[in-house]
């Protein structure tokens, strides 16, 4: 019997495959396709305090082996969260994670406090990667001291589990993990989008109404690999891995370099049975190469 | 049910410069689609391009099984369909969207469609026509070589009108002249439209005017092409009347004229 | 008659295409394929005071739609650069920009010094992504300070223009680029790769043997177009824009964005006559589109 | 010269179970490619994958015109120019390398081949034996099912003799125990070995103690084939004796095994 279970920040996962938060909705749509109960978790659209439009569209723009987004937050606002479509994924055997986003530290917490004690949620992703209106509209996770206060801030209001999840746009990640370790998160998301664009030569406009764009799918996971093997030397939490995965071969790249679980974001796109196919794709290699336990690769990669 | 599925190409035809049919074996997308449908179609074998490419169903053959697909290549993922060979595999999700909508109680209707917008309103001139209402297709393209499909209208048995910018083929003008005459000399108790976003805020505009009940069908950049990503939104006014954002791929790509704003 | 000649820190260029460094070597491999007097300019591979080995192989991973390099700067060292390959290649008509690296502002300062008055260069680009020695082996391009220590560094010891080449991998590249240009720098290069890693989950080892390696390619390019667009906003120094480029529709997008003028890398291997190809596409674009001057491009982005 | 093509496939064949041939149309290059020397083939229509593969040229047919190539599926490239049809055209650049040289004086050699290493020595051998010389062809493979061209080696002559790993077809051995056998029996005035790397070591290894000179291919991974970016460097020992880096695609693949230096 091959062991597939990990668990991450206290959270117990059936496998480590999740499906990262803004390209799996709160998970209705991909109900249609298969039984969310089979995946680790679900990590939902990003949410906040009030309801939010978004930006206009156009919102996507296709990239060479990736693409740009700027969807801009659209969400209900956490109390909808909480009262139609957390009930509704909750009928899954699978852990809810609530990514959420603020403009500043009040709207943190004010997130986190309303979350604390929800049935079925068992952990909350806080997006640092928004730009804050109260500094001058500098992300949160640019800054190793602002990260850390965000951390902080939410672990004050909430007993839930805490995963940071950072920006990648950042000269030294690993500064950025170590501040939010000592502030208490209990694990670390690894990579949210890279800034990007794209231009539209023939009407000379930005291909996105918000001019740039988050850059996410295979063309970033070079990237994203090399930030997990980073901080996973450098901090002691567990990382949660993203950043291109559409095939068992990626997943498994990313735990040998030290993360404990990943996530398929924007490879549900490319694929929307990608998430089953990778959790499929670990069993049958773990087979293969005669390994008994999925954690044995975590962090495996051989350095000499 | 949505399905994933590798499916057989049974034909990948030019059927004019730019313009490709290709036909499917996919009987379990074919027993539910509805006209307005489309597929999100994996155009390569590889990550280039990443993003499937969202494909209006043209032709339903639930007996046979088979989905027909009428594509324009303008672009790499087009161009690549328009390589593939019969016999081969694609994978296509699908059937996706809301499709158009009838009520027995409308007897006269029209589609009109410009460009490969045309597409769409084939499957549906047949289910108006099986529902035995009285089908105006009105067609509009910039010259004979990019009108699509116009047999398939007659065959069927549509009033067939057609409009070309350089008057190639048919009237020439825009194909909202031809609706403008058609309200102008008929009760129509429906509108059907689905076409570039000049000629569908035209037709909105007339069916208004006229106060006829208009469906469009929009087009948006897709991600996911499932709802999952709200990438492809279109703004509308929610029922309590404030602006909000729809999405495409899934409470589309049909929605009802009134309900859609249009930026200008 | 279409006009694409254009002017880069006042190098006249025959029309805005070079080669950049690092993958064109000194010019002599391509030569087999078409006459280098077609060339905008050719950027020759980077060459440090001492002839350097570089790192041992693997030194190329692929990647999706772009690829991992470490070749460590293997060059035979500034002297025989002068003396073997910058008479060599200056029987072509083409400017001629000798790529350079130090490990510390004396080495800078002494190649710089080297290069100057040889015939045959009409420039010198500052390779700022390497590593500092005194500093602890950060690289000089992170820190705004150290950057334009360089910059007037070399600009002490050289009459040539200087253009300083970037390193993507920071939290702020306008802070870098306005350093840089107070410092004297001449013109931008951006970018130069972003840190990756790849894992051969067969071997578990690092599939290059640097562990970590530029990531380069059509993969890079939103982040390239990007950074070029803001930095573009914040200098008055010209830009040549690089990342990505493998037809005359990426080199448009990153005029557009602000480029003065671009350079074609991983793209000469993906078609060894992709820089003669992107010159030829900008000329029938610009006939297509009527437009006299290349130069009308240049930052044309419409914002709105 | 060096060519950047699009050439004709003529051929692309299943030969053995993982193992493709195939025959371009490819007159500019045949008529100047010499054994050992190889082509960076583009795999994709698309930017995935992003580099070209390196390929060896096998066969070298300078009056038709043609180049044929032996390749083994491993990975996601390969796959992909397994799929590829006849009469479809694909980009090539070549032929690139310092391909197998040979000098009048020599009388008796051998060719050491294994796995795919095995194509490229089928050109060479044709050529050392319209050059008047002996050749053995030592050929080695893990089983039947993985032994390439031995049919090729007979056909034009040569002393063949093949080693499976698990004896499935000729001796059960390594190649290198053939070797050993003819270095013992025969006065080899040069070998000339390609294939997998622990082989070629071994190869050298007996060489060097029989005072046979050797040539040996080597491979490496490469990003432009053309000797531009210094990504396929192998070690050697310079003239003045210091180690020093070569570019396995400009410098070789072919070097004299005195050179090259291995790694343990
Ligand atoms: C619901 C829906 C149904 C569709 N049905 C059909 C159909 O039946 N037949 C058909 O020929 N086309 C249809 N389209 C349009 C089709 O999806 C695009 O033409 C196709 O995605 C272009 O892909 P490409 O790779 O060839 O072009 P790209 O290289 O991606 O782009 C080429 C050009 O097309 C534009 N473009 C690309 N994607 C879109 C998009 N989604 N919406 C608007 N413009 C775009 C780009 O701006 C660019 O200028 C439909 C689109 C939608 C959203
Ligand atoms: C000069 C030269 C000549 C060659 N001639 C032939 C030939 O005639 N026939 C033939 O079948 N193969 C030949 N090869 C090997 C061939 O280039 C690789 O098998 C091919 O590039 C793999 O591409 P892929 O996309 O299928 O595999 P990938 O998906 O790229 O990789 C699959 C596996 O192959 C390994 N690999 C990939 N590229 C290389 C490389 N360049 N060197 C070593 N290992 C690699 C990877 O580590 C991986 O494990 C030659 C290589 C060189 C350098
Ligand atoms: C369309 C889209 C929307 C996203 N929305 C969010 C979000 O709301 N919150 C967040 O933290 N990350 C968001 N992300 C980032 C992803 O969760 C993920 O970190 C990133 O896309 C890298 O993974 P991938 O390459 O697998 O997509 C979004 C990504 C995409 C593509
Ligand atoms: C193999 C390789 C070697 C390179 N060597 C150098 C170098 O010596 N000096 C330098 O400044 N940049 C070097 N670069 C970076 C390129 O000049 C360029 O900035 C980068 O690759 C982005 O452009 P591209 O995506 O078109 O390749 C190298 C890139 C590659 C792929
Ligand atoms: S394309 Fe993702 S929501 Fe419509
Ligand atoms: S592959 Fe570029 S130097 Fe050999």
């Amino acid at each position: 019997m091959i062991n597939l279970a990990v668990e991450v920040a206290g959270i117990k996962l059936k496998n480590p495959v999740m499906t990262a938060s803004g390209t799996f909705g709160f998970g209705r749509e991909y109900s249609k396709f298969y039984d969310l109960s089979l995946l680790g978790a679900v990590m939902v659209k990003g949410t906040t305090l009030e309801p939010r439009l978004g930006n206009p569209p156009p919102r996507i723009a296709e990239t060479p082996a990736g693409l740009l987004n700027c969807i801009g937050l659209q969400n209900p606002g956490v109390d909808a969260v909480i009262k139609e479509e957390i009930p509704w994924l909750s009928q899954y055997d699978v852990p809810i994670i609530v990514n959420i986003s603020g403009h500043s530290l009040e709207e943190y917490g004010e997130i986190a406090l309303r979350l604390d004690g929800v049935p079925g949620v068992a952990g909350l992703e806080i997006n640092i990667s928004c730009p804050n209106v109260k500094h001058g509209g500098l992300a949160f996770g640019t800054e190793p001291q602002m990260a850390a206060d965000v951390i902080r801030t939410v672990k004050d209001k909430s007993r839930l589990p805490i995963i940071a999840k950072l920006s990648p746009n950042v000269t030294d990640i690993t500064e950025i993990a170590k501040a939010v370790e000592t502030a208490g998160a209990d694990a670390i998301s690894l990579i949210n989008t890279l800034l990007g664009m794209a231009i539209d030569i023939k009407t000379r406009r930005p291909v996105l109404s918000n001019i740039v764009g988050g850059l996410s799918g295979p063309a970033v996971k070079p990237v994203a690999v090399r930030m997990v093997w980073q901080v996973a030397k450098a901090v002691k939490i567990p990382i949660i891995g993203m950043g291109g995965i559409v095939s068992a071969e990626d997943a498994i790249e990313f735990l040998l370099a030290g993360a404990s679980a990943v996530a398929v974001g924007a490879g549900n796109f490319y694929d929307p049975l990608a998430p089953l196919k990778v959790i499929e794709g670990i069993k049958a290699w773990l087979e293969q190469e005669k390994i008994a336990d999925v954690r044995e690769l975590i962090g495996a990669v051989k350095i000499c | 049910m949505v399905y994933s599925l590798k499916t057989r190409i049974l034909e990948n035809k030019k059927i004019l410069p730019d313009f490709y049919e290709m036909v499917l074996s996919a009987s379990a997308i074919a027993a539910e689609a509805v006209p307005g449908q489309f597929l999100m179609i994996k155009t390569s074998p590889t990550q280039v391009p990443f993003l499937r490419r969202p494909i209006s169903i043209s032709r339903i053959n639930a007996e046979e099984g088979t989905i027909t697909l009428v594509y324009q290549v303008v672009g790499s993922g087009t161009k690549l369909l328009s390589a593939m060979t019969p016999g081969s595999e694609i994978e296509v999700v699908g059937p996706l969207g809301n499709g158009f909508t009838w009520s027995e109680k409308d007897k006269v209707v029209a589609i009109v469609g410009g460009g490969c917008g045309i597409a769409p309103l084939v499957a549906l001139t047949e289910e108006l026509l099986k529902a035995g209402k009285e089908v105006y297709a009105l067609l509009g393209a910039q010259n004979r070589d990019k009108l699509l499909s116009d047999r398939y209208f007659i065959e069927l048995g549509a009033k067939v009108m057609i409009a070309t910018d350089n008057g190639s083929y048919g009237r020439q003008g825009f194909v909202t002249q031809l609706l403008e005459e058609v309200i102008n000399t008929t009760r129509l108790d429906q509108v059907y439209c689905c076409g570039p976003l000049p000629m569908t805020k035209a037709v909105v505009k007339l069916t208004k005017e006229a106060l006829v009940p208009c469906q469009v069908s929009l087009e948006e950049r897709m991600g996911c092409g499932v709802g999952a990503c709200l990438g492809c939104v279109c703004k509308v006014r929610s029922e309590e009347g404030s602006l909000t954002y729809k999405k495409v791929c899934h409470d589309g790509p049909v929605f009802t004229s009134s309900e859609v704003i249009f930026d200008d």
